[in-house]
């Protein structure tokens, strides 16, 4: 059977799967023209600010030309996306380096945050949304829902000062910053990420973990689910093997689309806990109108972004047995 | 205590309101027990309750329920898992929904016998497989590697028996087994399901709300009337002799008489006219090489299984799947292909009837919404005048006036399908294309609804096109009657042309499988001759879509050309080689 | 006073190190060994290992790490002589310098005159990013007379030299270096990492020309912005020092325990700048309408809860030898301020004011000369401004608006970078030439009560003329870990004047 | 009517009333939080800061001294205010889109997807970042930066509701008849539509009410002195350790307007539910 399921998941999956990458790309374009054009609108330029106050006219009107600021932007777009395809973002005046080597410290950086946030709040939003769906309407149900609730409920700056006063200034458990050298251990570097990692978790959890329990009781109200019941199957069982390959679909989409949130959304928590990740150093390149590194930031979390969203579209397209063979 | 099963006082109630009143029954072990009963009834309440299940929102609320020594509803939650699915066990009415689409059927099939700990997986699929064999199903070896998506209603159905008899059960549920089926597929599932039954030695309960079916399969019978029980008796008798005043208007009901005065036949200028139309979504076609005519006032019934474009030649007509080729020509004129080339008469003209009245009516709106809205759209009608003509309708489709503040989402599934249809009269069309109208309705509320279309149609002149896949109702109120199978047209001719012994091998098959409302029918029907051996089909050849199940066909003929259209002794035209269809086959 | 300075310079090594910054005998003996985390305050990818380019107090302290300049300052924020042995000029405008003997870079080459010329030099290129272009300028020549000895001749008098070498700025590289990545300096410590924007870790320069020091074996400076974010992170004993303490965080601190307050009266202050160039505030009118508009008494109490010293709309701060006692101090006054709006043809839609959480005190500065502006018929907008990218984007840039100026060793200095008409960081763009020629007149005169007469006339002209108001000097405020040692207040800026990682130890 | 309302109200499980007190609590404060607020919400009233409650103060002072009450009245609105118009803008527009899609041919849905994939690709605080520096802080902009940012979750629900009720039996009756577009939008679909995008508005009211608050943390928030409930909760942050009122209850009421908003939704009869909350 192998043989014709890998051809069925060929035959009806993989066009699915190439029309989304291809719709993808186009939105990839469509973001590039808005970021880039969005950097231009902001005021002042790369010349002004790094020549400073000091600057005269014709010295800006020199590093512009050094810098080929004074074409037009039709054509300063075309060598950069020209550029980005060919994988060089271009040069950061401001850190004086190239604008790859800037992200390349810092991507890891936002990477590791991002990873283990979704690890813990996947399996926590997970349990919770099937403990809800599972006895919905129970005291349990309601518990779980204001818990979930009331995590959201407050900013996320509040939640994570209060991390730090109680984890760290009070109980001296977590370090109250994760700067952490690189050549820490692993034991040194999760304790400095486990405030971040907690106040990024708890954002996304309640999201998901209220996704995780419509998509399941959607589909608790199949028929199958009768019939399994009918079988003589526990309800937990039920859940684990006859719900949850069916629910994979939308709970994977909603986790994703959660997830993406931890790459950009994570800049308050980047600022509190003074982490060197992706979304600050974006901040830096607003403010320093280093627009080669904003634009190469934004193009970042966009990819993230639609390779996030391609990755639940194709997990809903294999997670549905009539998509994936016929 | 020599019954199987007893039913003593069983309350069901949901909400504040008791769905199940004081039920009671008894089968001998090994005996069939059919619950019969409209929607509404409890009939499947009850089947549900001899497991110990309650849906969400209900709960029974007394009574006793007695399985062999168990005392059901005195079992808790791991006593009534341990007896669901092994002891008993359930079929449900729609196995398409009712098996997890994500799962291979072997799974799901084995499940039962490996979760009660009855075989181990292995023995399990050996036990499977053998049930697949005996309930006749194609690749019984292979087929439990499949997912449900890749099965049909049939297959899944007796897979679905399977499942249900893998762990020996002691008790039987079946609800409503066969009523997704076409009818065709109904007769062998049916025979699959008495057989296998048997063999297991199990008693069942058949839940059903056809008295044929249930004759074919039931020893006794009991009449179920919103969730009371109205007569209790031995099958024979039920249907003989049936003593209670609600089950002989069941019977009246089951067997649909011609309601409709007879309408002109094909005439010279005809009200709608198709030819050579073809049509498809995408690259798949549906209908191959339609030719039709209905004249002013008449009415031609189209009949096919589920899948066989019936529903698609509607659309093609009402302009919202223009079609790839042909001609629909509309009082001589030939209509645009697609609906937003036509202009309003044009659609004013035809009007679409949907087979679900739920669906097709707009929650958000009121009946007087919905009828008002063709008043205005198409005539201009507003305030008062439509306010009266909107009356006018409700009493010509036979309801309240006063129903027209109304929502409908509290209105029940006959008054809906009436508003459905004033909605369509509101247009004052000339031709009405009804889709499965009666099919979503209890028998006796389906008949009443033939009855008022025969009722219209004599008063206004309509003209009818009535697409069903009951046979018998289109011959109640059709003129002419077409049947379609996979998209082609395989028969068509008057209705009384029908009543002739030859015709096509397909209609053959369709009119043999109704089931007769008498037992034993289903006993002399005889299993199907296995069709003929036949040589590799031509490839690319235009054959006889029939051509696989064709009990009759013609090696080196029928799989190698194109079948000719050709007249037969009664009249018809048929799609088919063989010169006079079945009924050389047949006698 | 003055003269005495100059001979104390001129005598060379012996007199710097007796000077204050040599541990007192109060004090414990210092301990070698340890390692401490400095918070600083803002950190970016602008970070910068190039002394010229430094522009804010993480990069101070960083350049304090890894250089030195040929002075340096001490607790009075007088200068001392550094890596030069002497340092010495008869008419203030030739200056001789004898560099010390021995000293090494980083890298372990000798320092030479020619590595002071091209350090001094490169500051007058505008191609460097330099910041102190203007006051480099006054160098008309620096040239290497032998190996040790470098002869800095000047535009024009300026007795203030040897503080101005101090700053940061002033510090001495490699000659030839252009590519910072690396620092290759004579500083307490080497460059072990420096990420911009995340952190930068010295280890102790074993080689440093001052014996027995640093004291600490490792360094590691970090910037965290949010102020809360670093006095939690020194609560929790993450970092030993943070700088810049809100005055509302210092009862945390101090109920700790274990942790205290530097507290640095400084000539530090947030001033209100309004542009010559704009309407209406190129009205004098309107500039003293806003004057008479602070609250200072509130400001003091309210913002700062006592951790200021409230100013008269000059730079001078009152504790210093030059401040100007008898010119009245302006105070709020409704009345006033309303018949100078009156007079300044107002704008009807209200008056964008720019402030930022960068300049210490200006957000809610801001909403104090909201309210008082709203009594008296100025409308003014709030726009409040991330900290980030504030001084390059938004400082100097609108007509009203906030500015923050780090205290300056002498008052020559911070006249001639903020209020010499020529000065880039002319914040409100006003002309005076008066002004500008008693600055010259000050830097030629030795003599310290002519030179105070003159600061005195200036110090009245921009309370009465120049475009920004200095309602307070803010007192700085640095938490450290009471296992810090050595840390004593310098009044040019907090964590010593930035230059606390030669003096400081661990006692842990 | 009332009695409508009354039997809406009752039918509402214990939770539903709790969340639709607490929304309607907020709303008054919204729209007569000013006027009764006890002192000028921008005046220096309290000698001391983050003072605890007292008779003068009753949710005590700030961090500058102004009166906690006060500032609360005041601020409520900007959150309420503000958050509402926003979700307003956003449920608005998406549904709008999604309307459009359910009716035009496919290029156009396409096309439309694509732009609104474009934008929720864009982390929102940075977007609203680069906005405040090309235009500067203003109610206007937030109001816009919290629309772009929510009204792409908006019309992802809103096209998946619309484009199923598109395939109704009842829209092809309508389109049978010869109706036009706009008719099968705003009559046929949209009727359908309003329940479970009411729900989704609630969400999505309380996702922008945080949003301002995190733009507040950023500085890019409401502009001093005026302060929604968020920029109350940062300004004052530096009371935490001290447990200061100032900074409690401003998080108190955050949390009670969106744990309310929520409450009444999910309580809220119909599909909603299972339809909100799809980002």
């Amino acid at each position: 059977m192998a043989g014709p399921a890998t051809r069925g998941l060929l035959a009806t999956a993989l066009p699915l799967i190439v029309k989304r990458i291809a719709s993808g790309l186009l939105t990839l374009l469509l973001v590039s023209l808005v970021v880039f054009f969005i950097a231009q609108l902001l005021p002042g330029d790369m010349a002004q600010e790094l020549l400073g106050q000091a600057a005269t006219a014709d010295a800006v009107a020199a590093l512009r030309e050094k810098f080929g600021l004074d074409q037009p932007a039709p054509e300063r777009y075309v060598r950069w996306l020209l550029g980005m395809l060919t994988g060089d973002p271009g040069y950061s005046m401001v850190a004086n380096m190239p604008v790859a080597d800037v992200i390349a410290a810092r991507l890891p950086n936002s990477l590791l945050l991002a990873a283990l946030a979704a690890l813990v709040s996947v399996p926590v939003a997970l349990t919770i949304g099937i403990l809800s769906a599972m006895h919905r309407d129970t005291r349990l149900d309601r518990g779980l829902n204001v818990a979930t609730l009331s995590m959201v409920a407050l900013p996320e700056f509040l939640v994570a000062t209060l991390a730090v006063l109680i984890f760290s200034v009070q109980l001296r458990w977590l370090p109250s910053i994760a700067l952490v050298p690189a050549d820490a251990s692993p034991w040194l570097i999760l304790r400095a990420l486990a405030m971040p990692v907690l106040s990024l978790a708890v954002i996304v959890i309640a999201q998901m973990a209220r996704m995780t329990r419509a998509a399941i009781i959607q589909q608790l109200n199949q028929a199958y689910v009768e019939m399994a019941l009918l079988k003589g199957i526990k309800p937990a069982r039920v859940v684990l093997t006859h719900v949850l390959p069916n629910a994979i679909g939308p709970i994977v989409n909603a986790m994703v689309l959660s997830l993406s949130y931890l790459l950009g959304g994570a800049v308050i928590v980047e600022t509190i806990f003074n982490y060197p990740g992706l979304a600050s150093l974006m901040v830096n390149a607003v403010t320093s109108r280093d627009m080669p590194l904003l634009q190469a930031c934004a193009m970042i979390f966009c990819t993230a972004y639609l390779l996030l969203a391609l990755i639940a579209d194709t997990a809903a397209i294999l997670a549905n047995p009539r998509l994936r063979n016929r | 205590m020599n019954s199987h099963v007893e039913v003593r006082g069983l309350n069901v109630v949901a909400g504040g309101t008791s769905i199940v009143a004081d039920v009671g029954f008894s089968i001998p072990r090994g005996g069939v027990l059919a619950l019969i009963g409209e929607s509404g009834s409890g009939k499947t309440t009850i089947a549900m309750a001899l497991m110990g299940y309650a849906r969400l929102g209900c709960r029974i609320a007394g009574g006793t329920v007695r399985v062999g020594d168990k005392d059901v509803l005195s079992l808790d939650e791991d006593g009534l898992a341990a007896l669901r699915g092994d002891r008993v066990s359930y079929i449900a009415q729609s196995a398409a929904a009712s098996f997890n689409p994500s799962r291979r059927i072997m799974d799901q099939v084995v499940e039962p016998a490996v979760n009660h700990g009855r075989m181990d997986r292995k023995a399990a699929e050996a036990k499977a497989v053998a049930l697949f064999r005996s309930l006749a199903l194609p690749d019984p070896d292979s087929i439990g590697e499949r997912y449900p998506h890749q099965l049909s209603g049939g297959q899944l159905q007796r897979l679905m028996a399977a499942m249900a008899l893998i762990t020996g059960p002691e008790l039987v549920i079946l609800d409503e087994p066969t009523t997704a089926l076409d009818v065709t597929t109904q007769i062998e599932v049916l025979r699959a399901f008495k057989q296998a039954v048997r063999e297991q030695g199990a008693t069942a309960v058949y839940v059903s709300h056809d008295l044929a079916v249930v004759a074919q399969m039931a020893d006794a019978i009991v009449v179920l009337n919103k969730g009371r029980v109205r007569e209790n008796g031995a099958a024979v008798q039920v249907l003989q002799q049936p003593q209670d005043e609600y089950t002989r208007t069941l019977m009246a009901a089951a067997r649909p008489e011609r309601v409709a005065v007879e309408g002109p036949g094909a005439v010279r200028a005809p009200l709608l006219e198709i030819k050579g139309l073809n049509a498809g979504y995408g690259a798949t076609p549906i209908l191959r090489d339609i030719n039709l005519t209905i004249a002013r006032g008449a009415t031609l019934g189209v009949i096919g299984e589920s899948g066989s474009g019936k529903s698609t030649l509607a659309r093609v007509i009402a302009g919202m799947l223009p079609p790839s080729s042909g001609s629909v020509s509309f009082d001589g004129v030939r209509l645009p292909p697609a609906l937003s080339m036509r202009n309003k008469e044009q659609c004013r003209r035809i009007q679409l009837v949907f087979q679900n009245a739920d669906t097709a009516l707009n929650p958000a709106h009121s009946v007087g919404d919905i009828i008002g809205r063709p008043l205005a759209f198409y005539h201009g009608l507003k305030g008062a005048a439509a306010v009266r003509r909107v009356a006018e309708l409700l009493d010509l489709i036979k309801l309240p006036a006063s129903l027209a503040g109304r929502a409908c989402g509290g209105l029940s599934g006959g008054q809906k399908q009436r508003i459905n249809l004033a909605r369509a009269l509101a247009a004052k069309p000339d031709l009405i294309m009804c889709d499965e109208v009666t099919s979503a309705l209890d028998t006796v509320v389906g008949a009443a609804i033939l009855d008022l279309l025969a009722e219209l149609k004599r008063e206004l002149g309509l003209a009818y096109l009535f697409i069903s896949h009951d046979i018998a109702t289109v011959r109640a109120i059709a003129d002419d009657i077409m049947v379609l199978y996979a998209g082609t047209q395989v028969e068509t001719g008057r209705r009384q042309g029908y009543d002739a012994v030859a015709r096509h091998p397909y209609t053959d098959l369709l009119i043999g499988s109704v089931p007769e409302l008498r037992p034993g029918w289903l006993e002399e029907q005889g299993a199907r001759p296995v069709p003929p051996a036949i040589r590799q089909p031509k490839d690319g050849a235009d054959l006889c879509r029939f051509l696989p199940r064709c009990s009759w066909r013609v090696s080196g003929t029928c799989d190698q050309f194109t079948p000719p259209r050709r007249p037969t002794p009664g009249g018809n035209t048929i799609l088919c080689h063989r010169p006079e269809g079945a009924s050389e086959g047949a006698s | 006073m003055r003269l005495s300075r100059r001979q104390m310079l001129g005598t060379g090594l012996a007199a710097g190190m007796t000077g204050l910054l040599m541990p007192r005998l109060a004090h414990a003996q210092p301990k070698r060994g340890g390692h401490i985390t400095a918070a600083s305050l803002s950190s970016s990818t602008a970070d910068t290992l190039d002394p010229a380019k430094g522009a804010l107090s993480t990069d101070y302290c960083r350049h304090a790490m890894f250089y030195n300049g040929l002075t340096d300052y001490d607790e009075n924020g007088q200068p001392y002589l550094c890596l030069a042995e002497s340092l010495d000029s008869d008419d203030q405008i030739t200056w001789r310098v004898v560099l010390r003997r021995g000293v090494k870079f980083h890298d372990g080459s000798t320092l030479t005159a020619d590595d002071v010329v091209f350090s001094l030099l490169r500051l007058q290129d505008p191609a460097s990013g330099s910041k102190v272009r203007p006051i480099a300028s006054q160098m008309a020549s620096v040239r290497a007379v032998s190996p040790r000895d470098v002869e800095i001749v000047l535009t024009g008098a300026n007795v203030d030299l040897p503080s101005i070498l101090a700053q940061s700025h002033f510090y001495i590289i490699k000659a030839g270096t252009r590519e910072f990545s690396k620092a290759n300096g004579t500083g307490p410590f080497r460059c072990q990492t420096f990420q911009a924007g995340v952190r930068t870790l010295g280890v102790r320069n074993e080689d440093y020309f001052r014996e027995g020091r640093p004291y600490l074996d490792s360094l590691e400076l970090i910037g965290i912005p949010d102020e809360v974010a670093r006095v939690n992170a020194l609560l929790s004993g993450d970092v030993h020092m943070v700088i810049a303490v809100n005055p509302r965080s210092t009862r945390r601190i101090r109920e700790s325990g274990t942790h205290d307050l530097l507290i640095t009266p400084s000539g530090l202050y947030t001033n209100l700048i309004m542009r010559r160039d704009s309407k209406p505030t190129g009205n004098p009118d309107f500039v003293l309408g806003m004057k008479h508009l602070f609250d200072r008494d509130l400001i003091k109490r309210a913002l700062f809860r006592d951790f200021a010293t409230i100013g008269n709309d000059h730079p001078i701060p009152p504790f210093d030898p030059f401040y100007r006692a008898d010119l009245p101090q302006r105070t709020l006054d409704l009345d006033k301020a309303r018949y100078h709006f009156a007079r300044a043809d107002l704008p009807s839609t209200p008056l964008p004011l720019y402030c930022s959480p960068a300049a210490e005190g200006s957000v809610d500065m801001a909403s104090v000369l909201q309210e008082y502006g709203a009594k008296v018929g100025l409308k003014l907008a709030v726009n409040r401004m991330p900290a980030d990218g504030y001084w390059s984007t938004h400082w100097m840039k609108h007509p009203l608006g906030f500015g923050n100026t780090n205290p300056r060793p002498t008052a020559d200095l911070v006249f001639s970078l903020f209020y010499k008409s020529t000065a880039a960081w002319n914040e409100s763009g006003w002309q005076n030439e008066r002004f500008d020629r008693l600055l010259l007149d000050a830097r030629a005169q030795g003599d310290f009560a002519l030179r105070k007469e003159i600061y005195g006339e200036m110090q009245e002209i921009v309370a009465a003329e120049c475009g920004t108001a200095i309602p307070v000097f803010i007192t700085l405020i640095d938490g450290f870990d009471k296992r810090v040692k050595g840390l004593r207040p310098i009044r040019l800026g907090g964590f010593m004047g930035y230059k606390f990682p030669e003096h400081v130890w661990w006692e842990g | 009517m009332m009695n409508a309302t009354r039997t809406w109200v009752k039918a509402l499980p214990f939770s539903g009333r709790v969340g639709l007190s607490l929304v309607l609590l907020w709303l008054f404060l919204a729209v007569f939080g000013p006027l009764l607020a006890p002192y000028d919400p921008g005046a220096f009233v309290a000698h001391d800061v983050f003072a605890g409650f007292t008779a003068a103060h009753p949710l005590g002072s700030d961090y500058l001294g102004r009166d906690v009450l006060s500032r609360l009245l005041s601020g409520a609105r900007y959150s309420v205010g503000l958050a509402l118009a926003a979700a307003l803008v956003a449920s608005t527009t998406g549904t709008a889109l999604a309307l459009i899609t359910a009716v035009s041919p496919r290029w156009v849905d396409e096309g439309i997807s694509r732009f609104v994939d474009t934008l929720i690709s864009i982390p929102s605080k940075i977007l609203s970042l680069v906005l405040v520096a090309v235009v500067g802080s203003s109610l206007p902009l937030l109001l816009l930066v919290a629309s772009i940012t929510y009204f792409p979750g908006a019309f992802r629900i809103a096209r998946s509701l619309a484009v199923n009720l598109a395939q109704m039996d009842y829209v092809q009756v309508a389109r049978c008849r010869g109706e036009g577009a706009v008719y099968i939008a705003l009559r046929e679909i949209l009727p359908n539509m309003i329940h479970p995008m009411l729900a989704d508005f609630g969400l999505r009211f309380v996702f922008i009410v945080l949003l301002l608050s995190g733009l507040s943390f950023l500085g890019l928030g409401v502009q001093p002195p005026d302060a929604d409930l968020g920029s109350l909760v940062r300004e004052n942050i530096s009371g935490l350790g001290e447990a200061a009122p100032a900074i409690l209850v401003p998080a108190i009421a955050i949390a009670t307007l969106t744990v309310g908003v929520n409450l009444l939704i999910d309580s809220l009869p119909g599909r909603g539910r299972r339809m909100a909350g799809k980002e």
